[in-house]
């Protein structure tokens, strides 16, 4: 292996400081990792997954199944990165994988020696263990197994770097910068459509580049891309790869914008995510060369045909000097003159019998000897290739006559190209089988959006390829209704041909049909031709069986390399044609794509939105310790130094009963119902009535699910005639209001309702406890009397010049309002309550201070309205009307939600100094504590105001049992304790308190 | 990513829209009192594979519910209409 | 048959692993069963197992419109829990827990049961003490709880995002130990040849079409290759539950959707355990291969295709590195979905329908897998007692009208929210 | 009455931050005078009408073009319902055919100005935003990183972004993230008022 003095497309002027293993590389900028590799005399880039057998670069591209590197280090460490795609950046620092302690001596290497014990499905039948009922053993062996597996290393530091999305939506997708994909996005582009042209290598040109620079198709490509370029209406996009076609028109491209570079530079993303909708897209994705198989196929020195031809040509680099091309097709030709013309001793086996004479005579013209009909039957070698067995064969690759042993170190090879259909399958499901060429094709239907184009289709010539690509580029433009002129298609320059030959071999067989020693049909994954048929005979010959038994087709390469032969050889073995076997399905991504590029920017603080109350910066500069509340952040408590939840929460509870609190409930749902039926609208959606509510009033409310469970609670005031004020709770403000809008458009369309969300304009401060009226009296212009608002009225007012709607109710159980302020004028409001307030010894309490002096007043919350509890569960049942049905009425009364034995709302008093754990479970006082129990604990507080800690919980037939005591049982925290059975009012039953 | 063509906003991305699931089954009148009725609303469902009618909200755009044709075996959709103008017993 | 033991693999390994047997028949169908089980995934499967070997029962066929285990059970993300707090399930899958801890000897074929523990992480409050109440419910009923603060967690866990950035800070986890993942190709490959050995006769890449009537009663099928008289039919064909219960007139309590699954690249060991997220619907395990396997939510809309949309794929990955970080830079490697039976209250059918000989297994939305053998054990109980064992009381088609909606998430008759 | 406090003052330090270069985009907000929603049932064009009129506008307008009125600026969001930004209190057009609603503090404005303000836009909505599909005079209500939002393009260049205010600040670093590579510079909130 050597770099040449001249050729290939790499900047000589640039050399660059890469290194693998801590050796150094030559590369010059335009390298591949691999390329590099390869031109150091690198032999052995990394050890396989199950056998750990050293493996060599084997191609050039995506299909890439052994050159798999850890790359870069530290936080920007990456496992699994393809050399062959990689372009080297200077500082590129690389190590090998899969091999312990070092490539060269991989003690995993031992499984190779034990092959013949680990084959297909080894470990379905083995490591069972002599324990009945019982893992362990297994799990012994997997600890062992699972170290083995893998490939890379990861690691656990977080990714400095950010990714970006993009939403774009185009005319026309060309999916594929070689010959087809550009005459396409000509086309496209001159009639005027929005174009958008991928390329996933570094520049235009697919194939060609791997063409001598300065050959004719070379000059065709610099001409069509300069083309291109000008056009203002067409986007070239390299480095992009289209990794997946979803739904409808939509498509998903990854850009690597800085994994060229050592780092991103200048706050530029790694890589950029495109969602690209696209009326019409043309695939022209080209088509991956196919290995052969035979006995030590997997040696390093041995690599797809193809792939020696592009290091020559693009990297110059030799990849050997005494090469066999071995071949059943006429592309690999070109390989062969190519490298024989760079100085090679080139040596072609062709596998058919016969061979064009013009082929012949233009392989003597450049040196190089012509063997038909024989195949490579064994590569021998330790390290890399160094010798071959040869011998000649018969039409279905088995070995006819006498076997020579024939020195190389290299050894090229092609069965033929696999279209790279992926894309038309991830939309449209199974390819077609195409008898003429014996592939996988696509069938698009004519109005599918979807075209193709190109080597992806198997057309069979160049000129046809840039034709189809053209036409097809025309089509979609027009179909997308661009209708200017795509004018002439560029004339054709000379390429190879790709005739079509459904009878070539895929391997090369002894005489009895056998492979000469281990035959690799999944590289990376050590599935050998032996495991296939091993597979046959237990019975896995379905292809979805045998790719899961043996595992080919599952590695990182995702079958690119491997899926037709091992169709090949199960076609073989259940004595049926490739089709009638079927293909599995091809999944996205096309080619592995870092999780971080699918995120974006979502993740982190941004994982998803947050929702803030008009007031929050106020919170936080006040030091509250904030909670999530769904989307929104609440303040939780306000510690003073020192203070834990606990103890703040106490002491808020307690301030509020004793004093006054105000704390932020903005984050209420809040639901304008207008329109002359609003109070129909409410009588249907509540249990409870509303034809009779007042202007000026509120009311408590009640609405259950369309089976008749609870769904949420609140109040709603009647502003006007027409106008009603809906309050939901936090957690279901869209639930409920999705549910209205829906019978509103869908049943109940003869309603004249109309539902918007008013959570955003109000601000709302609850203010509570016996100095609340007092307090609000002094900072606003209202009369705030007893008489003049009892409870459940709403008076609107001034304060601190913000117009205010002051609503009288109470969650807490004290004299308490409710302070609906316009959003941009709430924390004026709330500093002019607290400047106020100084007075009255005003505190703000959080949501924990608000749970306990709700749980002290017996108030249902989200614990106890959590899907499953009915309104005699909770003890609202005297809120459903019985004369008007609403939404859940008939259902309620299923004979399991009428049952009078189910757990109710109870009060529970603990006995002793340590408080009950939400979540515990209730037993009676005598028995075992087995089962579902006798119910559950559902909320918790200490009662400041009783002086002891209190629960509500959910009790079996609860109301019968007031004054029982049971046990409540905490299990995952070794906890018991006894409780007497109360009412859950536990606090002022009487209301005395808020209605004073 | 399914796209769907809003009669109000036009065509856009499944991600704008919740799904609002069958549009077939009717919702008994309100003084309906009888179980099975409701049973058979709320619970059962013809689950076809293939065409499909079914509500999408529009809740980040028009906030309109809209009765769409979808295929549910290919995601292809169809006719897309506002439930309020779809009369119920002949769809 | 050979018996699969490490000296099994030893004498075939010397032999060149040449005279393997069949795992199992191909065998051409009888012309009447005794029951016929339409569906040869893992549920199927593992009911005509359990027919045979509970119940002596051993004319059976299973007959598979495509390949055995090719639907659910090879697409899902091979978890296996017990932590069920609703009467009805929480007995059901603790059952199916203690035969998967014998499986692998049961059927002598390695399902590779790693009981490797399940974290159920939790965001709030609320969620702590819902996670509480939930362990209590295992803990009663003699299944392993524990209940973690954030503070364990994170020495357990110390890769998940302790920082002040993370949108959804931990507060701990509810863990069962006994949890872990299963090979789920495995699953029904073991259960078909255990099935075999009995004699049940599996007949694949045969399409169930229609039902043979005698009186109003189902006495067969008719398929694509012919028809086939049989005592009794049992569907166990979830994810298209609707569709062949609608042949015989049945309209189910069910919704089909597209569950989504990912796998990354193969990478040594990072995570050792089942990870779910609390603040989405996110899991996260490594197989033994290497690969982390991902789980996400639905698609939300009803679908019959194997195949994801771009909004969960996104959604599933963000879930993914909010969870865990470091996990941006590893590769996705493949995403696909299975359709799922997503039922009215997100638990299943183990029954006899209103169609006397019809016995309908389904509504498994995607807790099938670890249901596998627990349900292929009660449906074989249910189907030769012409009862339900007490483990699948509850699992029947009248639960709605009668109000016993077995709701785990209690969020209602949504099947997309279960 | 007083001035109300937009959310984001708090959060909006004036500055240059991200990529270094010409300043993509600048992102800004400005104050909204009033927002008022009226809506109404199948005789809602008829009924609308008076007030629409008393606005200076022509009719009810079209589902994606903004109208512009001379002080008072309208969308139609939905068949039966229309947003207004401009008026005075709308409270005693209401009847038993229109309901109106005060709205003035439930959105929040978000303005991006710039060369990138289009292509920051395409990083966080899925709408297609170039101003062949979103041309000046034109509106859109799409979904922004999941927040309902209404967007118009003021300019070929200069976008706002009707955010529902408990949103504002999550929608505000997000923008932020996103033109981190483009580079942005956020608008003080006074230089904002003296411009509009």
């Amino acid at each position: 292996m050597k770099r040449l003095e001249t050729g290939g497309r790499i900047d000589r002027e640039a050399p660059l400081s890469v290194s693998f293993d801590g050796t150094a590389l030559s590369a010059f900028q335009g390298d591949t990792l691999s390329a590099a590799m390869l031109a150091s005399g690198v032999t052995v880039v990394g050890r396989s997954f199950k056998y750990h057998r050293p493996r060599g670069v084997y191609a050039a591209g995506v299909e890439e199944p052994n050159a798999l590197v850890h790359l870069r280090d530290g936080a920007r460490h990456e496992p699994n990165v393809r050399a062959t795609t990689t372009e080297v950046f200077d500082g590129l620092t690389c190590t090998s994988q899969n091999a312990w302690p070092n490539l060269r001596y991989d003690i995993g290497a031992v499984n190779n020696l034990f092959s013949r014990f680990l084959s297909a499905g080894f470990y379905y039948k083995t490591f069972i263990g002599p324990f009945r009922n019982s893992t362990r053993f297994w799990m012994m062996c997997e600890t062992f197994i699972r170290k083995a597996a893998g490939m890379g290393r990861g690691t656990y530091l977080e990714d400095p770097d950010s990714y970006e999305k993009r939403h774009v939506h185009c005319d026309v997708l060309v999916i594929g910068g070689g010959a087809a994909g550009l005459t396409a996005a000509l086309a496209a582009g001159r009639a005027g459509a929005r174009v958008i042209l991928v390329e996933q290598d570094s520049e235009l040109g697919g194939a060609i580049l791997s063409d001598p620079v300065g050959s004719d198709a070379d000059n065709w490509r610099i001409s069509v891309t300069k083309e291109l370029g000008g056009m203002d209406n067409v986007q070239i996009l390299t480095r992009t790869t289209a990794v997946g076609a979803y739904d409808s028109d939509t498509f998903v491209l990854i850009e690597r914008v800085s994994d060229h570079l050592k780092a991103p530079e200048n706050h530029q993303p790694r890589q950029r995510f495109w969602q690209v909708h696209a009326k019409r897209a043309v695939l022209a994705s080209g088509a991956i060369e196919r290995p052969l198989i035979f006995g030590g196929n997997d040696k390093p020195g041995v690599m797809l045909a193809h792939a020696a031809r592009s290091y020559l040509n693009r990297y110059a680099v030799l990849v050997g000097d005494t090469i066999i091309v071995a071949t059943n097709n006429d592309t690999a030709y070109q390989a062969a003159f190519d490298l024989g013309t760079a100085g090679a001793n080139v040596t072609l086996l062709d596998a058919r019998q016969s061979v064009d004479a013009a082929l012949l005579a233009e392989a003597k013209g450049a040196g190089v000897t012509v063997k038909t009909g024989h195949g490579v039957l064994a590569a021998h070698g330790r390290g890399r290739v160094s010798a071959v067995e040869i011998a000649p064969i018969d039409a279905g690759g088995r070995a006819t006559g006498p076997i020579s042993r024939v020195p190389c170190d290299t050894l090229a090879i092609s069965a033929g190209w696999t279209p790279s259909v992926h894309l038309w399958t991830q939309r449209h499901g199974k390819p077609g089988f195409d008898d003429a060429s014996a592939l996988f094709l696509a069938a698009p239907k004519e109005t599918d959006a979807l075209q193709t184009a190109g080597s992806v289709n198997a057309v069979e010539t160049l000129e046809e390829v840039i034709t189809q690509g053209f036409a097809q580029g025309a089509e979609a433009a027009k179909q997308a209704g661009a209708d200017g002129a795509a004018g002439i298609c560029p004339a054709a320059f000379a390429a190879r041909d790709w005739p079509h030959d459904p009878d070539v071999i895929w391997g090369v067989f002894t005489r009895d049909g056998k492979t000469k020693g281990k035959a690799f049909v999944d590289l990376q994954h050590d599935v050998k031709v032996s495991d296939i048929d091993q597979a046959h005979q237990e019975g896995y010959v379905s292809v979805e069986h045998l790719k899961r038994y043996t595992t080919t087709g599952m590695a990182t390469d995702q079958g690119k390399l491997s899926n037709m032969n091992a169709l090949s050889r199960m076609a073989e073995q259940r004595g049926l044609r490739v089709p009638e076997v079927g293909t599995t399905t091809f999944r996205p991504p096309f080619i592995p794509t870092a999780i971080g590029a699918l995120v974006g920017h979502e993740h982190g603080q941004h994982f998803r939105p947050t929702r803030l109350s008009p007031m929050h910066q106020w919170h936080v500069e006040h030091g509250a310790k904030l909670t999530q509340a769904g989307a929104w952040m609440r303040p939780w408590y306000y510690p003073q130094s020192g203070e834990t939840l606990t103890a703040a929460y106490i002491r808020e509870a307690a301030h509020a009963r004793e004093h006054v609190g105000i704390i932020d409930v903005s984050t209420l749902g809040k639901i304008a119902v207008q329109g002359p039926d609003a109070a129909e609208f409410l009588n249907r959606i509540y249990v409870n009535g509303w034809k009779t509510l007042q202007v000026g009033r509120l009311r408590y409310g009640v609405m259950l699910r369309e089976d008749g469970f609870v769904m949420d609670d609140g109040a709603t005031a009647r502003l006007g005639e027409n106008d009603y004020f809906m309050t939901t709770t936090t957690a279901n403000a869209a639930k409920v209001l999705g549910f209205a809008e829906h019978l509103l458009q869908t049943a109940w369309k003869d309603l004249r309702v109309h539902v918007t969300t008013v959570t955003d304009q109000w601000g709302t401060i609850a203010v509570a406890g016996p100095k609340a009226r007092t307090l609000l009296s002094k900072v606003s212009d209202a009369d705030l009397n007893r008489e003049a608002v009892p409870n459940n009225h709403f008076v609107t007012a001034t304060i601190a010049d913000s117009p205010v709607r002051i609503h009288r109710m109470s969650y807490s159980g004290e004299l308490a309002y409710e302070v609906y302020i316009p959003a941009g004028f709430a924390t004026r409001v709330w500093e002019r309550l607290i400047d106020a307030g100084t007075e009255f010894d005003l505190s703000p309490y959080g949501t924990e201070a608000m749970g306990a002096l709700r749980i002290e007043k017996g108030h249902v919350a989200g614990p106890e309205i959590e899907g499953r509890t009915t309104l005699k569960d909770l003890g609202l049942e005297g809120f459903a009307a019985s004369k008007k049905p609403f939404v859940g009425s008939v259902l309620r009364q299923r004979p399991v939600l009428d049952d009078p034995t189910r757990p109710t709302l109870v009060g529970l008093e603990i006995e002793g100094q340590v408080g009950a754990k939400a979540g515990s479970l209730l037993f009676p006082l005598q028995g075992e504590t087995q089962g579902h129990g006798d119910g559950w604990v559902s909320s918790t507080t200490y009662s400041p105001a009783l002086g002891k800690y209190i629960a509500l919980g959910l009790l079996n037939n609860g109301k019968q049992r007031l004054g029982e005591t049971i046990r409540v049982v905490n299990f995952v925290g070794n906890e018991t304790l006894q409780a007497k059975v109360t009412s859950h009012h536990f606090f002022d039953p009487e209301g005395e308190r808020q209605n004073g | 990513m399914i796209r769907i063509d809003c009669p109000i906003c036009g065509l856009r991305t499944e991600t704008e829209f919740t799904y609002g699931a069958d549009a077939t089954v009717t919702r008994p009148a309100m003084d309906e009192t009888a179980t099975q009725p409701w049973v058979d609303y709320v619970f059962n469902r013809d689950n076809p594979r293939g065409w499909h009618l079914e509500y999408w909200h529009h809740v980040q755009g028009c906030r309109q519910w809209l009765v769409l044709e979808r295929n549910t075996l290919t995601h292809e959709v169809g006719s897309c209409r506002l439930a309020r103008e779809v009369d119920h017993e002949a769809s | 048959m050979t018996k699969y033991s490490a000296l099994s693999v030893f004498l075939e390994g010397l032999r060149g692993n040449k005279s393997w047997s069949r795992a199992w028949r191909d065998p051409e169908p009888k012309a009447e069963y005794d029951v016929v089980i339409v569906g040869g995934g893992g549920h199927g499967l593992a009911t005509a197992y359990y027919l045979a070997k509970e119940h002596g029962i051993t004319n059976v066929a299973v007959v598979e419109k495509g390949w055995l285990g090719g639907g659910n059970t090879g697409r899902n993300t091979t978890i296996v829990r017990s932590n069920y707090m609703m009467p009805g399930n929480t007995l059901f899958y603790e059952r199916s827990m203690k035969l998967w801890e014998n499986l692998s000897q049961d059927l002598n074929f390695n399902v590779m049961i790693s009981q490797r523990g399940q974290y159920n992480l939790c965001h709030s409050p609320g969620q702590m003490d819902a996670a509480r109440r939930r362990g209590n419910v295992m803990r009663a009923n003699g299944i392993d709880a524990e209940l973690f603060d954030r503070a364990e967690v994170q020495q357990r866990l110390p890769y998940l995002d302790y920082s002040e950035h993370a949108r959804f800070p931990i507060h701990g986890a509810i863990y069962q130990s006994r949890a872990g993942t299963a090979r789920h190709d495995a699953v029904a490959w073991g259960f078909a040849r255990g099935a075999d050995q009995y004699g049940v006769d599996i007949l694949q890449q045969r399409e169930v079409t229609g039902y043979l009537y005698e009186g109003g009663k189902v006495v067969g099928v008719q398929t694509n290759k012919g028809d086939i008289k049989a005592g009794k039919v049992a569907l166990c064909v979830a994810g298209h539950s609707g569709h062949l219960a609608q042949m015989a007139g049945l309209r189910l309590p069910i919704e089909t959707h597209a569950l989504q699954a990912f796998v990354t690249e193969p990478y040594k060991p990072l995570i050792d355990t089942v990870i779910s997220f609390g603040a989405a619907h996110f899991y996260v395990s490594q197989s033994d291969k290497g690969g982390l396997v991902l789980g996400g939510d639905l698609d939300m809309y009803n679908s019959y295709a194997q195949r994801g949309g771009l909004p969960m794929v996104e959604h599933t990955l963000a879930s993914a590195k909010a969870l865990i970080p470091s996990l941006s830079r590893l590769k996705l490697l493949r995403h696909w979905a299975g359709v799922m039976d997503m039922s009215m209250d997100g638990s299943p059918f183990i029954t006899k329908t209103p169609v006397d000989g019809l016995y309908l297994n389904g509504g498994w939305c995607y807790g099938g897998f670890k249901a596998t053998p627990a349900s292929g054990w009660c449906f074989a109980h249910t189907i030769a007692k012409d009862a339900p064992h007490e483990d699948n009381a509850e699992f029947t088609l009248d639960r709605f009208n009668r109000g016993y909606q077995i709701d785990e998430k209690g969020v209602g008759p949504q099947p997309n929210a279960h | 009455m007083v001035d109300p406090v937009i959310p984001l003052h708090a959060n909006l330090v004036p500055g240059r931050y991200g990529a270094d270069g010409d300043t993509a985009v600048q992102i800004g907000t400005r104050r909204i005078s009033s927002l008022w929603q009226i809506a109404g049932w199948s005789d809602f064009e008829h009924a609308a009408q008076p007030l629409l009129v008393a606005c200076g506008l022509a009719g009810p307008g079209q589902y994606d073009e903004t109208q512009q009125g001379p002080d008072v600026t309208a969308w139609r969001i939905a068949p039966d319902k229309i947003l207004l930004e401009g008026p005075p209190d709308l409270t005693d057009f209401a009847s038993d055919s229109l309901v109106v609603l005060d709205l003035s503090h439930a959105r929040t404005v978000i303005t991006l100005n710039g060369a990138e303000a289009r292509t920051l836009l395409s990083q966080v909505v899925s709408v297609d935003v170039s101003a062949a599909t979103l041309p000046v005079g034109s509106f859109i209500q799409t979904g922004l990183h999941g927040v309902g939002v209404l967007l118009q393009a003021r300019s070929q260049n200069g976008i706002e972004i009707f955010v529902p205010t408990t949103w504002a600040q999550t929608i505000l670093d997000i923008l932020c993230q996103n033109a981190m590579p483009l580079g942005y510079e956020i608008m003080s909130p006074q230089t904002i008022h003296a411009a509009t």
